[in-house]
């Protein structure tokens, strides 16, 4: 394994061996600001692309073809579009409110991938509380939502973010309390490295067995549902509601809503594969030591990526098959199913580990 | 929890909302003015005549052999059906028997309209409850009756190919065998379209129990066609009055007693079964003959009343002629399915919510330009 | 010195939003401003290291309350309007109030010998549970319990609040 | 029931029928205005005529004289057809007909229809408003009479 550490260690000693530490600390901040911000764009980006692509796969057509080889720069034309058209507001909108609501949409998952281990010491916040941290801050983006679907002086956005309000918080207490904390049982830590670190004999979801898979199908559900995906896409719901909580925006105030989404649907696959499937951990067999050894050539990152991205495509495949449930349904399925569910699996999952049934 | 036991007592404002007519799921320019109260509609009240074209006044200034061509653009999905009512209306008003080739081609080709017109429905009403994937699937199937269409008789949706006392040209040579290879390839494809959305369960839950028509209600309100059958009604004019070649060939007309949203989706999606049957048993006895018999350039009905009724993709479709015996009617007057199925809107989405209304607006399949005309 | 910039900016964003969260005349921005006031002391909380409260500080205040309180004022029948303002005399007599009571907060403030205390107490998960469920020294079970039972008491003062009959 | 059954068995229940001649299509029959809802409800709720489905309601003009209405009834039951036609008065000042709304449901909307392009009246409608057209439209579209020399085009 390739400690990621040792490269920004030295970076930073170079650094300080430059300027005064107040100037490093600056401009680390900044760097770090920087490749965030690029990772950002190129998530969305690619995932933008990715979608339409895979959209294209499963409705027999071939997606975007034209811009660049195979259509791979349409959402690069597209990008320019958002961001030269105009910016249009309705009338009598809380002006305030309505300007800063993308910001937090844009600001939550923005701090959220500043935990996220992508290799072994390659992260950006190494803090000790990870898990909350994500619980904590994904909470803010709630508040966007609401806000701009109140301020937009618009009864569709406001159903839509009622609606969107009521569902977030819901799935926020199953995936939180009980699909993360069944393998914080497990792990018997909060830090997301640590998880990633104790997955080395073997990924959660295999070694937890039974509970540990329910706790994964859960965080499956719950995450799409906090993403505000197909088949709970009823926030936006655009055969009811026309576009829901952002139908009032345009230009580049709706790419950050639209590019929240994606980056949302990024992290969400990232979280399963840093506490289910062991993060940037290569995939290894047990008792096959050449399949392993050569597996871990393949640097950590790569990893990451390769496992973060099947569970990107398990979400797109949801979103173009399953048809959309509707706002009762969502919460009876989380109230009534999910989180009873969930209760028992942290009670069984507490007992696993008591009796010590970890493979 | 059903939408019955929300505690009414709770002192709640209603509010209104415009649903169209600019919005996807109104398939046109449909506006609804729903009263809610937070998501339960508590009223719908639709406004029609955004794409009112004055048809039936622009009817009694042409001549029969022109009012052929309007009637493409009532229903435009079943265009052809539209076009067979008024030549029928026109050619029993004569008394002109047609040979039986014209017969069994316009019964073939009111099949294939019917199942592009189902496709169609079955596409939106996927993509209507969230599901965007079978609008993709359902096209992929509609183009090829398209393309046949289009080889016959050189149009895709609005195909003028009935003229009264028969049809405008013969078929194309390759007629016969492209149909049989679509209904060949269709017999496949129909069953993905029932694993994509008729068996799953989201789909299901959504649908089941939404939009109940009882069936005392469907007769009172004049609900006809597909959404009639669905509450167990029988009114299929092909069996009841047949018309053309539908007293020579044999098929089920498919009743469903439940009445809500997903025992109307059923009825379409075993009625297009039906369809094939109908179109395999004819397609190979196609008799030979002429294609039309020849009517007078101007035709002058005699005076009297006529009324013609055809089942389209959507229902009953009624041709009432007044005719004072000159070249063009005194009345004319069209009684189309789409207009009889919205009145009954109001009464079964009260109580539901937004989400359903979309839903029970694609099980009931309107096409605004037939409600408007 | 980095720290010392992050206080002044956390401080300076805590002052004016408290105060403009109660000076606004619109309910909907006041709860906004309300907002930022407890996400930046969140920040204070991430300033000294002490992530776990600051994370709970976002998660209930941010997160929970907030996001309640959102609902509320929506709820609330004269969202558009602005609160009218209060009379003279309780202007006057809130004004007085707050200055003797940040005059009495300040001077505590300076009286008191604040101790220097390490970070890392209190920080792994397993003391913080440990910690919770601990009746001794450091032991926090007793307001633990207190707030389950005012939890408890809560939720069914507001399931009989949602079954009261309304008379008209 | 038959054509002939029909016409014979209404003869004996109401007075003042006046039938269609004998070649028509189906059976006609033309109703005094003030008999039109009792009629009506003799043909709905009679065991022996069960005309339950009205599948047209049209309005014609009969110019220059009065304007009339059209119901087409079926019985679903014994799927026979009759053809109500009723009349309005002076065609200038008298265009009143009570309503059938209550008694059909669909005629509802069909009767707002009528309202609309036609200008008939309907008496006790529950919701007699225009349909297609706004509410300030001034005449009604479909009299032989109604001129709009901006947007008709008259051959």
């Amino acid at each position: 394994m390739y400690d990621f550490s040792k490269m920004t260690g030295a970076i930073h000693e170079w650094l300080s061996s430059l300027m005064p530490s107040i100037l490093v600390t600056t401009i680390e901040w900044v760097l770090i600001g920087v490749v965030f911000l690029a990772l950002f764009a190129i998530l969305g980006l690619v995932l933008v692309i990715l979608e339409r692509k895979i959209a294209g796969f499963f409705q027999f057509r071939l997606g975007p073809n034209r811009v660049g080889p195979y259509g791979m720069f349409q959402t690069v034309a597209d990008t320019v579009k958002l961001l030269l058209k105009e910016l249009v507001s309705t009338n009598k909108v809380d002006k305030f409110l309505y300007n800063v609501a993308p910001f937090f949409v844009i600001i939550a998952p923005l701090m959220i991938m500043a935990v996220i281990p992508y290799g072994f010491g390659l992260t950006a916040y190494d803090i000790n509380v990870g898990l909350l941290f994500v619980m904590a801050v994904s909470s803010i983006g709630v508040v966007g939502i609401l806000l701009a679907g109140w301020s937009s002086n618009n009864k569709y956005s406001l159903i839509g973010a009622m609606r969107s309000g009521a569902v977030i918080i819901s799935y926020e207490l199953s995936m939180g309390l009980s699909a993360l904390l069944a393998i914080v049982l497990l792990a018997g830590s909060l830090n997301l490295n640590d998880i990633v670190m104790s997955q080395q004999a073997g990924w959660w979801l295999f070694r937890g067995h039974i509970p540990a898979i329910i706790a994964f199908v859960i965080y499956i559900i719950t995450g799409t549902a906090e993403t505000n995906r197909v088949p709970f896409d009823l926030t936006e719901a655009e055969s009811e509601l026309g576009a829901g909580y952002h139908a009032e925006y345009s230009g580049i105030k709706f790419a950050f809503f639209f590019l929240s989404e994606f980056v949302n649907m990024f992290i969400i696959s990232a979280l399963a594969v840093t506490i289910f499937l062991g993060g940037w951990l290569p995939f290894h067999i047990p008792g096959w030591e050449g399949f392993n050894n050569s597996m871990n050539y393949i640097p950590g990152p790569v990893w990451f990526f390769l496992k973060t991205g099947v569970i990107i495509f398990l979400l797109m495949w949801f979103r173009w098959t399953f048809p959309r449930l509707r706002i009762d349904q969502i919460l009876t399925l989380e109230w009534k199913y999910l989180l009873p569910i969930s209760l028992l699996n942290l009670v069984l999952m507490a007992f696993v580990v008591m009796m010590g049934w970890v493979f | 929890m059903t939408t019955t036991d929300v505690n009414t007592n709770l002192k709640t404002q209603e509010y209104l909302i415009n649903m169209g007519p600019q919005h996807p799921a109104a398939h046109g320019v449909l506006r609804l003015i729903l009263t809610v109260d937070g998501e339960i509609i508590h009223k719908v009240d639709p406004d029609l005549g955004y794409i009112h074209r004055s048809i039936e006044k622009m009817c009694e200034r042409d001549t029969y052999k022109q009012i052929v061509h309007l009637t493409d653009r009532l229903d435009y999905l079943s265009s052809h059906i539209n076009n067979e009512a008024v030549c029928l209306a026109v050619e029993n008003a004569l008394g002109i028997e047609v040979p039986d080739r014209v017969k069994y081609i316009r019964t073939i080709m009111a099949e294939l309209t019917r199942l592009a017109s189902h496709q169609l429905w079955w596409g939106v009403m996927g993509m209507d409850i969230g599901a965007l994937t079978a609008f993709m699937y359902a096209f992929r199937d509609r183009e090829m009756i398209n393309d046949i269409m289009e080889e016959t008789v050189g149009a895709r949706l609005t195909m003028n190919y009935n003229i009264p006392g028969g049809l405008m040209f013969d078929i194309h040579p390759g007629f016969q065998k492209k149909v049989k290879d679509f209904i060949k390839h269709f017999r496949k494809a129909l069953p993905e379209y029932n694993t994509l959305l008729s068996d799953n369960i989201i789909f299901k839950k959504r649908l089941q129990g939404i939009g109940y028509i009882s069936k005392e209600d469907a007769i009172a309100y004049g609900v006809s066609g597909p959404s009639a059958r669905g509450s167990g009604i029988s009114c299929d004019v092909r069996k009841i009055h047949p018309y053309s070649a539908y007293d020579k060939v044999e098929f089920n007309e498919i009743l469903i007693e439940g009445g809500d949203s997903y025992d109307r989706y059923m009825v379409r999606m075993k009625e297009m079964e039906e369809s094939m049957n109908i179109i395999d048993q004819l397609i190979d006895n196609i008799p030979e003959g002429d294609f039309q018999v020849k009517t007078p350039a101007l035709i002058k009905l005699p005076k009297g009343e006529y009324y013609q009724k055809v089942e389209t993709a959507r229902g009953e479709l009624g041709v009432f002629i007044i005719s004072d015996g000159k070249k063009s009617p005194y009345r004319f007057k069209f009684r189309s399915p789409g207009f009889s199925n919205l009145s009954i809107l109001d009464k079964i989405s009260r109580g539901h919510k937004i989400a359903d209304l979309v839903a029970i607006m694609s099980s009931l399949d309107f096409v605004i330009p037939d409600i408007d005309r | 010195m980095g720290a010392q910039i992050m206080f002044y900016i956390l401080a300076i964003i805590i002052l004016v939003f408290s105060f403009l969260a109660v000076t606004s005349s619109k309910v909907m921005r006041a709860t906004m401003y309300l907002l930022f006031t407890l996400i930046a002391t969140g920040g204070l909380y991430f300033l000294i290291d002490y992530n776990f409260m600051a994370s709970v500080q976002l998660i209930v205040y941010a997160g929970g309350i907030v996001a309640l309180i959102i609902f509320a004022v929506m709820l609330t029948e004269k969202i558009e309007a602005k609160i009218a303002l209060p009379d003279k005399t309780k202007m006057i007599f809130a004004g007085l109030l707050s200055i003797v009571g940040s005059i009495v907060t300040i001077y505590i403030l300076l009286s008191h010998p604040f101790k220097e205390s390490s970070n890392d107490i209190g920080q792994t998960v397993s003391v913080i549970g440990e910690n919770l469920l601990n009746y001794g020294e450091g032991g926090f079970v007793l307001p633990f319990e207190l707030v389950s039972i005012l939890l408890l008491a809560s939720l069914i003062a507001a399931i009989v609040i949602a079954k009261r009959k309304f008379d008209n | 029931m038959t054509r002939t059954e029909l016409q014979s068995f209404l003869t004996s229940k109401v007075e003042g029928l006046e039938f269609g001649e004998e070649t028509t299509q189906y059976l006609t029959v033309t109703v005094p205005r003030e008999k039109l809802r009792d009629f009506m409800f003799l043909l709905k709720d009679t065991e022996e005529l069960a005309f339950d489905y009205m599948f047209s309601l049209t309005a014609v003009d009969w110019f220059p004289k009065y304007l009339g209405v059209v119901y087409h009834l079926e019985s679903t039951k014994y799927r026979h057809i009759l053809v109500v036609h009723v009349n309005t008065g002076n065609r200038e000042d008298d265009i009143s007909v009570d309503t059938v709304s209550d008694i059909y449901p669909t005629a509802h909307f069909h009767e707002r229809e009528a309202y609309d392009l036609m200008g008939i009246v309907f008496e006790g409608h529950s919701d007699l408003r225009r349909l297609f057209l706004t509410d300030d439209w001034v005449g009604h579209p479909l009299r032989k009479d109604y001129v709009d020399e901006a947007n008709m085009i008259v051959k």
